[in-house]
């Protein structure tokens, strides 16, 4: 075989050169969640042009498929990118796509999920199973202090998606010591809400009023157990969620959700922006911590409760009440001083 | 005048030249015999007609008006009713809902009792042995499947009706109901196209024979001033052929009967 | 009239009469395999019985309620799919087609704030014109439809994605009547039981015309004592299923809406022309064209209310779930829909099934995912069991079927 | 004795009790036809002894030992060669195709030219009017299409062949064609069973002729001592039927010809 | 030696000889609809110019290349799909399979530690059970291949999961022979170029020696002179293919690879009895088993094929990626592999398509995605116009099959 580079070649590729008009990928997992398309890209862009205005970015999204992002991969380096910025759709699978591009000289930044395998240039993110055990965390204390008794549902993430994985565990080093009974545990096939919503509707006939609360690994699948509560006509338990999408922020407010859990994506995507402008021109940024022999940077979430909706979502600008207190929503806002 | 006329009718189908320049003329009450080798085009004709087809050129005249008959509905609103060789049967309806397809009684709420009423009707018309209508087509034998697919040509009020090989697959009591079944149509003025392989029916009740040879015309015949033997030698395009050589030995070796 | 009627002369044919005629037929059509919905029915049976035993609370009133509710979005899709199946074609864009729906519902009513059967109508109206499309798209240029659904079914998703826009998800109200529909309104005790006594004597008194009808046209015709014996059956069985759903909360409108839905479409397949030109259609093409059956018009029909069901299911689904996210029709709701028409009986080459199909479809792959659901069991085994499971209630149906065609039925 | 003879074969499809305690012997070096109204049971009869249907009850005897014929290939095997009603072939595959399905040549490196030139001469032989081998059989003509069926089962080395109205659909020269041919074989000491409707055609080929009533037999008969009417009252059940009743209105008003 | 060959003496004929006569064939068969796999290439170019056009990378060697190796597993999956696609049936599962397919390989080879040869005929060999076990299903008991490959999906999946266990995914060694084979191994240039001197020489001898044949047996046959130029247009393409990818790394042995098999199985399916029997049994199966044609052993075969190229596919996806995880496999892997097959020309419902169909049909459709790709869309955007792009890709396609129906070609 000819040649040293995995993955192909093409274009002038490399660290250093000039590093206006450079193009950086930025390539990320799926769909299911909101975030990425709504936040991680236009804040990454926003940086990036404000860093290189004549920087291009090219983003790309893998629909939950790890050859796709391969085939992204790929595709990028043949247009030249000078930098890569990849949350991989498998943190394993993800080494071949750092070998291609590490062999082309193209620097890798792992975002948001670590590539153990084959280390990235830098890794930048918050942490998976840090996420999963806040929220159940955060669910737990709430329970111990109203004094309640029973037992906990646990909806997790889709089976097949690695993200998920590491969310559940986290789920359970919080779950498990808590002295809550874990009554019932379910991997929600591509996170669908739907799903969700069946599986707990099913564990409300089977356990009836034992259930205490739901941790739920999202914001959709724990809309989705709200949503079987009601429609059972029994009272909704206290609910987690993550992601901090806006419904879930409105469910917040109104008492439906317990929790949900804020990702600083502004600070993420603009500090991965950064890392990427340097190593784009051709410097070697260090990293605060070693993880993963990656020099990396870890950032942590903070969980939202009704408590501090309003000074974590909305006081930071994250959201806007004109987009979440709308009809039914207003008067909750109101009540938590949402402007 | 004729009802039906057709005047240069062509129709190819990839290298295969099915039909060239055929011209034919029906007129009401005449039931005209169309005759001809296997492969010799009648069929495609029939499909012309009845258009399923579209011909290449030609131009058809009904009623004198000239007209284009781009889909079997438009068939059916001129007033063509057509038997098809291939019988053109639903083979997951049953013998009902065959017979009305596309005719049924009382549309929004079909009258099942009125159309099995008219079905055993029909069909005791044509002599035929069918056990139940209630069940789907795909259970008849041959001939009980074409004794349906003539019984559905007789439904709604058609001027011309053709017939492809009606009584090939048919019984010899069949086929006697259905001989007089074209003389009535012929009786009631109806232009009747009767294509069929068999002399002896086409002498029975056709008034002209057209024979077509290879995609053309090959002759036109008043039926009672030609014999059996021109039309076959018409039809293979030799006095000696096939038919005249088995009957010249059936002869030489016991003198016997050829149709 | 003459001692035997019309259609019983043939000799060959054996004779039975009243009651004992009618259940020698059944019997009769057992044996060679012609039992309609009965091996589905028992199929049901086996597995109902089996998670039954397994947990106590799978045939509970409530896990029941819950069962109704659940099988009808996706069970209005699934009548769709039977329509398209019927003609041999196939709609593989009914998820996307429901998430989307569901989501212009949710962008209208919520973001707009325009009142809901606004929204509704144009969800639905949205759905008719995708069905239109399609049949154009497969008259004009004859393209499979299994390519123009799948094209469609990325562009909806697409377009899903689109109209949610930089929310992602939007919350239904749940105190709004749709959403109230979906979740909490069930028919009072009263007139379910009125609705039962209403089917039981329309089919007794349906039954009862068209015998004299018959009659009187000469035709054989089902006794008067086996029509009471039926419509009393029907009874039994409607009273039962209501009281026994009574004794938690009942039966949901939402489902009612569905079983209302199977019967509009099992009128109109069976009473009408178009039913019958669907059916023809899907058994012969060539031969529904040469009796002048407007071919292009049937696809065009079908392909709309294949889309109109499926848009109708994702407001239902995401009045079910008071929201319209993302992956709203996403995952297996494709599957789940053309399998629950498979399972009840529709071919996928055209031309057999019924709109009971349907219903009896998704109650068999309902049954399976609640009786999954509750047993527990990790991700892995519970993928290979529905598997082993949907197989065992196929199979049981398809042994009939296979010794029917062994008699000879097509 | 016989190559084949049934013994009390029945057969029931659903309400319809198609066939009921038939017997039926065929000898090496004769022809039986097998001849019956429209439904009698005759395509039944054909496709039990070619394994497409199993019967109810009764039992098959080939060359002296009683047989099972499960499925068509056990036919083959046997050496029971079959022309069906419906023909049987695939549409989508072309002539040649067809002509050696489940027989081609060089299984492995398939020898098309020796199968077209075999299928040439084979169609030849029966006078077809094919113009190209080589387009699928779905473009082809009802009596072109039966002529390939005929010439396939001609393939292969049988002791029985069994021809389902083999000339139904067939030209006059492509029918004494295989008139001729069925003489042929009998010659070549094959036994034969031929259907048919057309009682000249059985009247000039068969040696016994065996009628089918309803689904059981009406009687046999040796052809040379039986006239054309009596075969007809028992095909039909009664001296007067709708045959005998036309040939007597056609001979009162013209005296004419009926077959 | 006659004047006018046996084949040639009906006088409906159109008469054609020698090269001239070939090229008016080709008009004669064009105007007729019969096109082949032309209107697909045409497609392809459409789709190619456009792509281009927007972004100049897209045509690019780099790109190319890729794309060959990117079409390499789903292609294979889609050879077996053509499969039982040509007897009418359908395998849902070939997505689960190849994933299960990649798991239990690198288990084996990784976990196991055992040689590759020894994890890859496992897998296979676990892929051609899988096919038996389908063919047994649905010849015993008539389940429709539908719903029996339904099972298969998830229950594959299941299996997959349950295989990867906690892990999840599992990563192949880069330097195994089997990662490089997908990812690093292309074919030396002068071999690239004796392989298309091969195949340009192959035609010509082939076609020669046929042509001798039917002249001495008093057919028509192709002219020399029609031969050679075909042949030597082959050589231009195949070169010039061979020179172009050269630029950059050249043709992969994935890529091979899969071409041969394509190869392979255009024969078996054209020139051997049992490829004969595939089409007879997808064009009329009843006529099929009249024909002595052991109906049982021909869909066993077909499914047991089907799952082994998926099994193959799997491997290969696995060694492209250097991981199995437990998402392999899953998302559009069955669509894509059944739309490839649709796409070249593939019925739905039997009888009709080749082997180079699925090769066509999957690089439409990494074309497709390889196009998009560098386009930078928005993921709601790029779904549409995925979407739009299939579509116009097949009606192409489709108008000319079209027209050969309304020329009354089947
Ligand atoms: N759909 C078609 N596609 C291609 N060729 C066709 C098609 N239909 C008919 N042909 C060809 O046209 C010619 C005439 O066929 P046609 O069916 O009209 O014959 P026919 O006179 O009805 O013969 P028969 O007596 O056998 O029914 C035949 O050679 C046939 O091969
Ligand atoms: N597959 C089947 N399923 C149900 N009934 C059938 C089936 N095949 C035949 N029958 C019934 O059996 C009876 C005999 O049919 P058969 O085809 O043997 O008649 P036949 O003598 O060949 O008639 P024809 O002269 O019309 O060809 C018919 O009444 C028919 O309805
Ligand atoms: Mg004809
Ligand atoms: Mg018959």
């Amino acid at each position: 075989a000819c040649g040293s580079g995995a993955g192909s070649t093409g274009g002038d590729t490399g660290g250093g050169g000039d590093p206006q008009n450079a193009k950086v990928a930025f390539l990320m997992p799926d769909l299911a969640s909101t975030r990425y398309e709504l936040q991680d890209k236009p804040l990454f862009e926003a940086k990036m042009k404000q860093l290189c205005p004549t920087c291009e970015v090219i983003y790309q999204n893998a629909d939950s498929d790890a050859s796709k992002q391969q085939q992204q991969a790929n595709s990028a380096l043949a247009q030249g990118v000078k930098a890569i910025v990849i949350d991989p759709v498998d943190s394993a699978a993800a080494a071949t796509i750092v070998k291609s591009a590490q062999s082309q000289q193209v620097p890798i930044i792992a975002y948001d999920r670590p590539i153990p395998a084959t280390p990235a240039d830098y890794y930048i993110s918050f942490d998976n199973e840090k996420i999963g055990q806040l929220i159940a965390q955060s669910l737990v204390d709430h329970l111990k202090e109203e004094k309640a008794e029973g037992g906990i549902l646990q909806v997790n993430g889709s089976p097949t998606d690695a993200a998920a994985g590491l969310i559940k565990k986290g789920i359970h080093s919080a779950v498990d010591p808590s002295g809550f009974k874990l009554l019932a545990e379910y991997d929600t096939p591509d996170w669908q809400p739907e799903k969700a919503q069946t599986w707990v509707s099913g564990q409300i006939t089977q356990f009836k009023d034992q259930i205490v609360g739901v941790v739920a690994a999202n914001d959709g699948t724990g809309g989705g157990a709200i949503a079987a509560f009601k429609a059972a006509g029994v009272k909704v338990p206290p609910v987690t969620g993550n992601d901090a999408e806006i419904a879930a922020a409105q469910r917040i407010i109104n008492g439906d959700q317990y929790n949900t859990i804020s990702k600083p994506i502004k600070i993420v995507a603009e500090a991965s922006a950064n890392v990427a402008w340097e190593f784009m021109q051709g410097k070697k940024p260090a990293g605060k911590t070693t993880l993963y022999d990656t020099p990396s940077e870890l950032f942590v979430p903070t969980v939202v409760t009704k408590e501090n909706v309003k000074e974590v979502l909305f006081d930071s600008g994250i959201m806007k009440a004109s987009e979440v207190c709308t009809g039914e929503y207003a008067k909750g806002c109101d009540e938590l001083g949402i402007k | 005048m004729s009802v039906l006329s057709l005047r240069g009718i062509s129709k190819t189908f990839g290298a295969v030249a099915a039909l060239t320049d055929i011209e034919l003329d029906v007129d009401a009450g005449q039931v005209v015999a169309v005759v001809g080798d296997n492969g010799a085009g009648k069929s495609t004709l029939v499909k012309i007609l009845s258009g399923v087809h579209p011909p290449d050129a030609g131009t058809i005249t009904f009623e004198g008006r000239e007209v284009h008959i781009p889909t079997p509905a438009a068939a059916h609103r001129l007033g063509i009713a057509t038997v098809f060789q291939d019988l053109a049967l639903c083979e997951n309806l049953n013998v009902i809902q065959n017979l009305f397809l596309g005719q049924e009684i009382r549309p929004l709420r079909l009258n099942d009792v009125a159309m099995e009423t008219r079905s055993w009707e029909l069909l005791r018309q044509l002599s035929a042995k069918i056990p139940s209508v209630r069940v789907p087509v795909a259970a008849l034998s041959g001939g009980q499947r074409q004794t349906v697919a003539i019984a559905r040509s007789l439904l709604g009020d058609p001027k011309v009706i053709i017939l492809d090989e009606p009584t090939a697959a048919l019984g010899v009591a069949q086929t006697a109901e259905v001989l007089n079944l074209v003389e009535r149509l012929r009786e009631n003025g109806l232009g009747v196209i009767m294509i069929s392989h068999n002399m002896a029916d086409v002498k029975a009740v056709a008034d002209t024979v057209a024979v077509l040879r290879l995609g053309r015309n090959n002759g036109v015949f008043a039926v009672d001033e030609v014999t059996t033997e021109d039309i076959i030698s018409a039809i293979t395009g030799a006095t000696d052929n096939a038919v005249s050589r088995r009957a010249q030995r059936g002869q030489g070796a016991q003198g016997g009967q050829v149709s | 009239m003459t001692a035997v009627t019309t259609d019983r002369q043939d000799e060959r044919l054996r004779q039975s009469e009243g009651l004992r005629g009618a259940l020698s037929d059944v019997v009769e059509r057992a044996r060679g395999g012609d039992l309609g919905v009965i091996p589905v029915v028992v199929g049901l049976i086996v597995i109902w019985s089996v998670f039954q035993a397994l947990n106590p609370i799978f045939l509970s009133s409530a896990n029941l309620v819950n069962l109704t509710l659940e099988s009808a979005a996706v069970g209005v899709i699934a009548l769709g799919i039977v329509c398209v199946l019927l003609v041999g074609q196939i709609d593989l864009s009914v998820g996307s087609v429901s998430g989307l729906s569901g989501a212009v519902l949710a962008v209208l009513f919520v973001g707009q704030g325009l009142p809901v059967w606004v929204a509704i109508a144009a969800s639905v109206l949205m759905g008719a014109v995708i069905g239109w499309v399609y049949g154009q798209l497969f008259n004009r240029f004859g393209v499979p439809s299994f390519v123009i659904t799948l094209a469609g079914l990325l562009a909806f998703l697409g377009f899903q994605l689109y109209v949610l826009g930089t929310k992602g998800s939007i919350n239904l109200p749940f105190d709004s009547g749709l959403v109230n529909f979906a979740q909490l309104d069930f028919v009072p005790a009263w007139l379910s039981y009125t609705f039962a006594v209403i089917a039981a004597g329309w089919l007794f008194a349906g039954g009862y015309l068209h015998a004299r009808q018959r009659r009187k046209a000469g035709l054989s015709a089902r006794s008067t004592t086996t029509l009471v014996v039926r419509s009393v059956a029907l009874l039994a069985v409607l009273a039962f299923v209501v009281w026994y759903l009574g004794q938690t909360r009942g039966v949901g409108w939402m489902f009612v809406f569905f079983v209302a839905l199977v019967l509009i479409m099992h009128y109109l397949l069976s009473r009408t022309k178009w039913g019958r030109s669907v059916y023809a259609v899907g058994g012969n093409v060539e031969a529904a064209r040469r009796a002048g059956i407007n071919v292009r018009a049937v696809y065009t029909s079908v392909f709309v209310l294949c889309s109109t069901f499926a848009a109708v299911g994702g407001i239902l689904a995401a009045a079910r779930l008071a929201a319209a996210n993302q992956s709203s029709g996403a995952g297996d709701v494709n599957l789940n829909a053309i399998a629950a028409a498979v399972i009840g009986g529709t071919s996928l080459f055209g031309g057999r099934g019924t709109a009971f199909g349907a219903l009896l479809g998704i109650i068999v792959i309902q049954s399976i995912s609640s009786g999954l659901t509750l047993l527990n069991l990790d991700s892995s085994i519970r993928f290979v069991v529905t598997g082993a499971v949907l197989l065992l209630a196929v199979i049981v149906d398809s042994v009939s079927r296979r010794s029917r065609t062994s008699h000879g039925r097509a």
